[in-house]
């Protein structure tokens, strides 16, 4: 859809009058691919950078800022995948980490001394996000005669679930002391190690732009407008042929992959699985990354996420401790660990009232905000609209 | 009307009756024990306490289950405005001097209406302006984006409950003394347990009257209905959601007063965990059905009771949530919610 | 964008007004940094801390964090630690209000990465744990928890936590394990109490669970009889009742509970005497002896009301008929205004093992890196020993307290003019180590 | 086409009928929406339905494009038996359960109580009902023959529908508001695409050439449905006649054999419902199209019908041309003094 929208933009302006600026956002709108690749390159090299200078320098040093950034990433992933479930095919997904602790349990299980198995992590990649998606189908095929906020419930179900499951299974999962000892990635000549996140950063930079690259695709394939037809009204989406059952199954199992595999890269990155680190904070904290992003926008969710993580998991984190040296009267004196939750609960509920549609809404909706104008003979069909 | 009360409350007594039975039932599943003297007295004990967790979800789930039906919002933040409820009842009793028991029987019942009074009031109005500031600005706005709001604003009042008043449990006050008891087939039941299960049906029955018979509860009806055409009719909407969510918060404070009583220990963060068990009671009786949300909320009582009792503790939650999808597979819109079919 | 800036404004102000409120409640709470008159002459050092310090675990974390600042600041006092003034640097490893792994492995990355950082005391939790080893091994960093007591931290398996330095251990602790606290605590039941039909609860955590084997192992090794085995997830609105209700019938004669005050503890033992089994012991690990007074906050005895308290006994890791033992007691009241945690006085005694590796090995030193390699290296040296307020300790070659010791504590509801107490029954010293 | 006028006796059918409704009803509890109504469109027919208000034409509808399934009676579409009650629907979901079960049974027994051996026989019983139910939920072709087979029907779908060559539009609007003119048109064409998603994530070039040929043959739907132009629009910003020309649009897209047109004319002014009664008409002659109308515009259905029928309280009372139905004494009766034109 950009592509097209690029072309029309063209006649409109008169491909004569392009500026170089103007001829590489239409080479780009034409090689989306080679965009994404081109912005990812950017941002990977572009984000160690910026946190040399204050005030980023002051919450951490570059070493821990590009770990901080791994973390990120598995959360950006995650909140792409949910962004395929909740954004484009509108089905509210509440326990999206069962999916997330289903692919790092993969992981942990087949490679580590548990069961002294130690498949390697390149091919468990594409392992743990194949058994996240058939989780996925099979998680999703009970939810698929509910409405709107009955399958939120049925979800939030499987998400607490699925950590019990695993928390009392004490003889496949080692239960709630989780499995220690799990393998990190290799690679000839390269060491993935705790003090040294490059060989990790890399990897997930290669990984986001294959999935981003990969999302697109989908988004303006047959299937993205068939996800999009769904959320927008079912019913006709049926009556225009289709299969609503098999397009939510896809969600449900796209939207699994991509957190399966961030379940394999953290837990190789954490060299550790338990239980608790998948309860249902984390299915909602992704929700908000994706809402607050802008739901059905890819980038913009993945943005929001980037955000939301850094926010939650390093500046509230070190705010005390980059205050303090500053010595500003007051404001160095407060413990914000302790206020955490407020600042986090104010951010989200400004966030939401400022940008009642997330930080970036996706192009269609901004095209709808500046068209609102003239519809009032507009059927009341829209109020029953779903979730967007 | 009266032959539909007569048959609901006969539905109700034939429901307690059964559930009682079923109760003694896994008791003995439970426990295997020879003893069927034993097996009853346990049964029976059970199934008071099940009765109490009960009464208490279901007034939480009430507030969700209302703010639902005329919104459709998924107010997340409705367990934490419980956990508030909670810790006002605490403030006033404490306050006013009263640490535990109250032997004068008088004095005992004055407190508790002045308490709910208090309560429910306060937590009315805070439940109006959550509604005022946090979600109604958002009313056309995308449907999750209140959602995330509601997150928002559990956290806030989690926060502040913490800064101002305790970062751990808290023991609240137990007015009504654990020592007055009554003995059922062996089993010794506190009085208390009965008492919160009447209140509780109570407050139900008030709040089926008041939407069922009144001018409020008409309007409040209709624009759970329809909103354009209750707004055409005449229905001032803003008023009639803000007394929604007044009423609902209401019945949520009634519940934190209960629970303090009951247990005798609360905590900042006890709200996210129990609105969430009322959200799914409400769920499971049929969203934006307040007899649903009631029955809900004792089914879900009761499954947590029967999976403890069964030995089964470990797995608690899990069973609660395999029952949920159990029902919702079966009824995609809860035991009695309508089962809207696909229309055209 | 003006809109955004008022209501950030409005946000932060309600934040200040909130602070300001939350002022004297909690002393702890604000700068970090020791305020002590002395200080050193060769610049500053810093203690790394990993505690979980927000939401639902503040109740564990803020007398624990206390426990270290308390230790801190009187060093500083006293002229630090071989010459270096002493600084802490704090992270909070719970995200939402629930202790995380990965936050708490992002905290070790933050904590190794600053160069002062020369030892570390925490997690709190077991899990935490088992991802901030891998880290702290790689960087050499020495760290102290007061509180993880899972087997396979420093014995069996801790070979799989050191993938990078299998051979440099870096991880000690002071918290008796499992293997030693549950069997005590079996033995204690058995022999002393003559208790033979245990009913055995935990709160589904690493910690506890893994005591309540350790413990149902042992009793039931000793001949006794287990009546039941449950397991109760912790959360803010659990009941216990139900639990008593079910196993009243079946007649046990005692109760473990494997769990900490913060998970339930104190509740479970009103709720238990409210289902009418007062009169059976309630016994638990160190969570539950938190030797809080009755009344003060977050107690078990406060939460439990002292009417209840009665016939509650827990074990603590550690020599417990000391002097010094009650006057850290009083100093802690003395700067934080609320009794000690369960945890308080044993972050208070890794503090002091790590000052004194500090202080020790400071003149060897030529840098920070160095620093931190030394102290590493003087905590693993078994002959050292160390003067803390548990008394005269020192540690096995894998990091277990070698005079492993664990004290049985009792609550005595007339202490503290009726508001209850815990004293001290006996302890009994156990094989560290290996 | 030359049948008689009368309205007892069944329809005589020919092989070329595009819809052979056999006698259906259906209830809603007590209330009975449709009785026994038979019912044939011939091809290249333009058939009108009308009856007064709650006569039961949009609940015909529904059956036909498989929303609701009959109480009883069946539809043929192009000569298939599509539409009927279930048959022996509970044997279905024993044929899903049984193979994984049998399979933990299987485990149970041959790992003799090693509870790591039972899991994985549980996780492979687990990876199997995965593949069945899904399977089974998606319907596939194949599966739905295979079940036939074994004595079990199950009502089509809407998509089913759609498949078998059935473009629908709806009486209150209902497009895909947030989305573009041409996607909903290609939303439409979501059968006749052949690409997966497999192709899509590669971007084949066969994918790409697909997708390419797709818009354009949108853009030509768009065009024929009068929406020259508005292809980049939101469907929510399009004026009321256009969101009806685009539903229209996008039934077209399905590439019909035959189209259900709910009340198309519905709250336009005489000119545009002239001009879709034009384009109607156009449908026919151009595309070949087999048309069945529900209307309440009498001009526009007497303008434009082969034949029409009646229903009226969920009864056929009346089927004939509009010459025949116009001087229908129980037609007139039901309308009560509302007279044709």
């Amino acid at each position: 859809m950009t592509r097209q929208r690029g072309t029309v933009e063209d006649s409109e302006t008169g491909a004569t009058a392009l500026g170089s600026t103007d001829r590489l956002f239409d080479f780009f709108g034409r090689h989306r691919s080679v965009a994404i690749m081109a912005a990812m390159l950017l941002v990977a090299i572009a984000l160690p950078l910026i946190v040399l200078a204050p005030p980023f320098s002051g919450f951490n040093t570059q070493g821990v800022w590009i770990d901080n950034f791994n973390g990120a990433g598995i959360y950006v992933l995650l909140a792409l995948g949910l962004n395929v479930v909740v954004g484009l095919a509108g089905l509210l997904d509440l326990g999206y980490a069962a999916f997330f602790a289903i692919g790092a349990y993969t992981y942990g299980l087949l490679a580590s001394s548990f069961y002294g198995i130690h498949v390697p992590f390149w091919p468990m990649l594409i392992v743990g996000a194949l058994v996240a998606a058939l989780f996925g189908i099979a998680l999703g095929a009970p939810t698929l005669r509910l409405r709107g906020d009955y399958l939120a419930i049925v979800t939030l179900g499987f998400g607490e679930i699925v950590p019990v499951v695993f928390t009392n299974s004490d003889a496949l999962t080692n239960g709630t002391n989780g499995i220690s000892g799990v393998d990190r990635p290799s690679l000839p000549g390269i060491i993935f190690g705790a003090s040294n996140p490059v060989p990790f950063y890399v990897t997930m930079v290669v990984m986001l732009t294959i999935v981003l690259i990969l999302l697109y695709r989908l988004q303006d394939s047959r299937l993205g407008r068939a996800w999009m037809a769904i959320r927008e009204d079912e019913l006709a989406a049926a009556s225009s042929g289709v299969n609503t059952i098999t397009t939510k199954l896809l969600a449900f199992a796209l939207g699994a992959t991509t957190s399966g595999l961030a379940g394999v890269f953290a837990a190789s990155r954490l060299v550790f699985v338990s239980p608790d680190q998948f309860g249902f904070t984390v299915s909602f904290t992704i929700l908000a990354m994706v809402v607050l992003g802008g739901m059905g926008n890819i980038w913009g969710v993945a943005i929001g996420a980037f955000v939301v993580f850094i926010v939650q998991s390093v500046v509230l984190k070190q705010l005390t401790n980059f205050l303090q040296p500053l010595n500003i009267p007051f404001l160095s004196s407060i413990d914000f660990l302790q206020y955490q939750f407020l600042l986090f609960g104010i951010a989200l509920v400004a966030m939401m009232l400022l940008r009642p549609e997330g930080l970036f809404p996706s192009s269609r909706r901004r095209r709808e905000l500046h068209t609102a104008q003239g519809d009032d003979l507009s059927s009341p069909q829209e109020s029953a609209e779903p979730l967007t | 009307m009266t032959f539909r009360i007569l048959r609901l409350a006969l539905i109700a007594a034939g429901a307690l009756v059964i559930s009682w039975l079923l109760m003694i039932g896994l008791t003995w599943l439970g426990t295997r024990s020879e003893s069927f003297s034993n097996v009853v007295a346990t049964g029976t004990a059970q199934y008071f306490s099940a009765l109490t967790i009960g009464a208490i979800y279901a007034l939480i789930a009430l507030g969700y289950t209302m703010v639902y039906g005329i919104i459709e919002l998924i107010n997340f933040a409705h367990g934490d405005v419980f956990m508030v409820g909670a810790f006002v009842a605490y403030l006033i009793f404490t306050s006013l001097g009263f640490g535990g028991a109250i032997k004068s029987i008088p004095l005992l019942i004055g407190i508790l209406l002045l308490g709910f009074l208090v309560t429910m009031v306060v937590l009315g109005v805070l439940g109006a302006a959550i509604e005022r500031f946090a979600y109604r600005p958002l009313r056309n706005a995308p449907r999750l984006a209140p959602l995330i709001t509601a997150i928002g604003v559990s956290f806030i009042l989690q926060n502040v409950v913490q800064v101002l008043i305790s970062n751990s449990p808290v023991p609240s006050p137990q007015l009504v003394s654990l020592e007055y008891r009554f003995t059922l087939l062996g089993a010794s039941v506190p009085l208390l347990n009965l008492l919160i299960f009447l209140v509780a049906v109570v407050l139900m029955i008030a709040l089926q009257v008041f939407v069922g018979g009144t001018r409020l509860g008409r309007a409040m009806r209709s624009t759970a209905q329809d909103r354009e055409a209750a707004q055409l009719m005449g229905v001032n909407i803003n008023a009639t959601i803000a007394i929604t969510f007044f009423i609902g918060s209401a019945l949520a404070g009634a519940a934190g007063l209960i629970y303090g009583l009951y247990k005798g220990n609360i905590v900042f963060n006890l709200g996210f965990d129990a609105g969430l068990k009322a959200f799914t009671a409400a769920v499971l009786g049929g969203i934006g059905n307040t007899v649903g949300a009631a029955l809900g909320g004792f089914a879900i009582g009761f499954i947590e009771v029967a999976a403890v009792t069964t030995g089964l503790s470990r797995w608690q939650e899990a069973l609660v949530f395999s029952v949920l999808i159990l029902v919702l597979v079966f009824r995609p819109a809860g035991i009695l919610g309508q089962q809207i079919g696909e229309r055209a | 964008m003006q809109k955004f800036l008022r209501s950030s404004a409005v946000g932060l102000t309600l934040l200040l007004v909130l602070a300001a409120c939350q002022g004297n409640n909690a002393p702890g709470g604000g700068s970090t940094s020791g305020s002590g008159a002395g200080g050193g002459s060769k610049g500053t050092v810093k203690i790394g801390v990993d505690l979980p310090l927000s939401g639902n675990e503040v109740a564990n974390g803020q007398p624990t964090f206390n426990g270290i600042k308390l230790a801190v600041d009187e060093a500083n006092k006293n002229g630090g630690a071989g010459g270096y003034k002493i600084e802490i640097n704090k992270q909070d490893d719970a995200v939402n209000g629930v202790h995380n792994p990965d936050q708490g492995a992002t905290n070790a990355k933050t904590l190794v990465a600053d160069p002062a950082v020369v030892g570390m005391v925490g997690p709190f939790n077991s899990n935490v744990a088992r991802s901030i080893i891998p880290v702290t091994n790689e960087a050499g960093l020495a760290e102290c928890s007061p509180s993880n007591t899972a087997v396979d931290l420093t014995k069996t398996g801790s070979d799989k936590l050191r993938p990078q330095n299998p051979d440099k251990r870096n991880y000690f602790r002071l918290a008796a394990p499992d293997d030693i606290q549950g069997p005590a605590m079996a033995a204690f039941d058995y022999n002393d109490l003559g208790k033979k039909n245990a009913y055995i609860l935990d709160d589904t955590e690493a910690f506890g669970k893994g005591v309540a084997d350790e413990f149902q192992k042992a009793f039931v090794k000793l001949g006794g009889k287990v009546a039941k085995r449950d397991g109760q997830k912790y959360s803010a609105s659990v009941d216990y009742t139900s639990l008593f209700n079910s196993v009243k019938s079946l007649n046990p004669d005692v109760v473990y509970f494997g769990g900490t005050q913060v998970t339930g503890g104190g509740l479970a033992r009103k709720q238990m005497v409210q289902a009418g089994m007062g009169a059976i012991p309630f016994t638990g690990p160190d969570g539950i002896a938190d030797l809080g007074t009755g009344g003060s906050q977050g107690a078990f005895i406060t939460l439990a009301g002292v009417d209840n308290s009665h016939d509650v006994y827990g074990t603590v890791a550690g020599v417990h008929d000391l002097p010094s033992g009650s006057d850290f007691s009083s100093r802690y009241k003395a700067a934080f205004q609320n009794d000690p945690g369960a945890y308080s006085a044993i972050a208070y005694a890794c503090t002091q093992v790590l000052l004194k590796a500090i202080s020790d090995s400071a003149a060897s030193a030529s840098d920070m890196k160095s620093l931190r390699e030394a102290v590493r290296a003087y905590v693993f040296d078994a002959s050292k020993t160390y003067d803390t307020a548990l008394g005269k300790i020192s540690f096995t070659s894998t990091g277990d307290i070698k005079q492993a010791f664990i004290s049985f504590y009792k609550v005595d509801p007339s202490l503290n003019g009726g508001k209850g107490g815990w004293t001290f029954v006996k302890q009994q010293a156990f094989e560290g180590g290996q | 086409m030359t049948a008689t006028a009368q309205a007892a006796p069944a329809v005589p059918e020919t092989p070329d009928d595009v819809l052979i409704a056999r006698s259906i009803t259906k209830q809603f509890g007590g209330l009975v929406a449709l009785r026994n109504i038979e019912f044939v469109i011939p091809r290249r027919a333009i058939v009108s339905l009308i009856g007064p208000n709650g006569a039961g034409k949009t609940t015909f509808f529904n059956v036909i494009a498989g929303l609701i399934p009959p109480t009883s009676g069946s539809i043929e579409l192009s000569g298939m038996r599509l539409i009927a009650p279930a048959r022996r629907a509970w044997l279905e979901p024993l044929l899903w359960f049984a193979p994984p079960l049998l399979v933990l049974l299987i485990g149970i027994l041959v790992s003799g109580g090693n509870i790591q051996l039972v899991a994985l026989w549980g996780l492979l019983a687990l990876l199997l009902a995965t593949l069945i139910l899904p399977t089974a939920m998606a319907r596939p072709a194949w599966y739905e023959s295979f079940i036939r087979r074994l004595g079990i029907f199950r009502s089509a779908r809407p998509n089913d529908i759609v498949r078998s060559g059935v473009g629908r539009t709806f009486q209150n609007i209902r497009l895909f508001h947030n989305m573009t003119a041409l996607e909903n048109v290609l939303v439409g064409m979501h059968l006749k695409l052949r690409s997966t998603p497999v192709d899509a994530v590669l971007s084949t070039p066969r994918h790409r050439a697909e997708e390419e040929e797709a818009r354009v043959r949108a853009a030509r739907y768009l065009e024929l449905a009068g929406l020259r132009g508005r292809d980049d629009e939101l469907a929510r910003n399009l004026p009321y006649g256009d969101q009806r020309r685009l539903e229209i649009a996008r039934a077209l897209a399905c590439e019909p054999v035959l189209l259900l047109l709910d009340e198309p004319t519905a709250g336009m002014n005489p000119r545009e419902t002239g001009e879709i009664t034009a384009l109607i008409g156009r449908l026919r002659t151009e595309l070949g199209l087999t048309v069945l109308l529900i209307e309440h515009d009498m001009r526009v259905v007497m303008g434009i019908s082969d034949r029409i029928t009646v229903l009226d309280q969920g009864e056929r009372i009346a089927e004939g041309t509009p010459e025949e139905i116009r001087r229908n004494p129980r037609v007139i009766e039901a309308y009560l003094g509302k007279p044709p034109s």
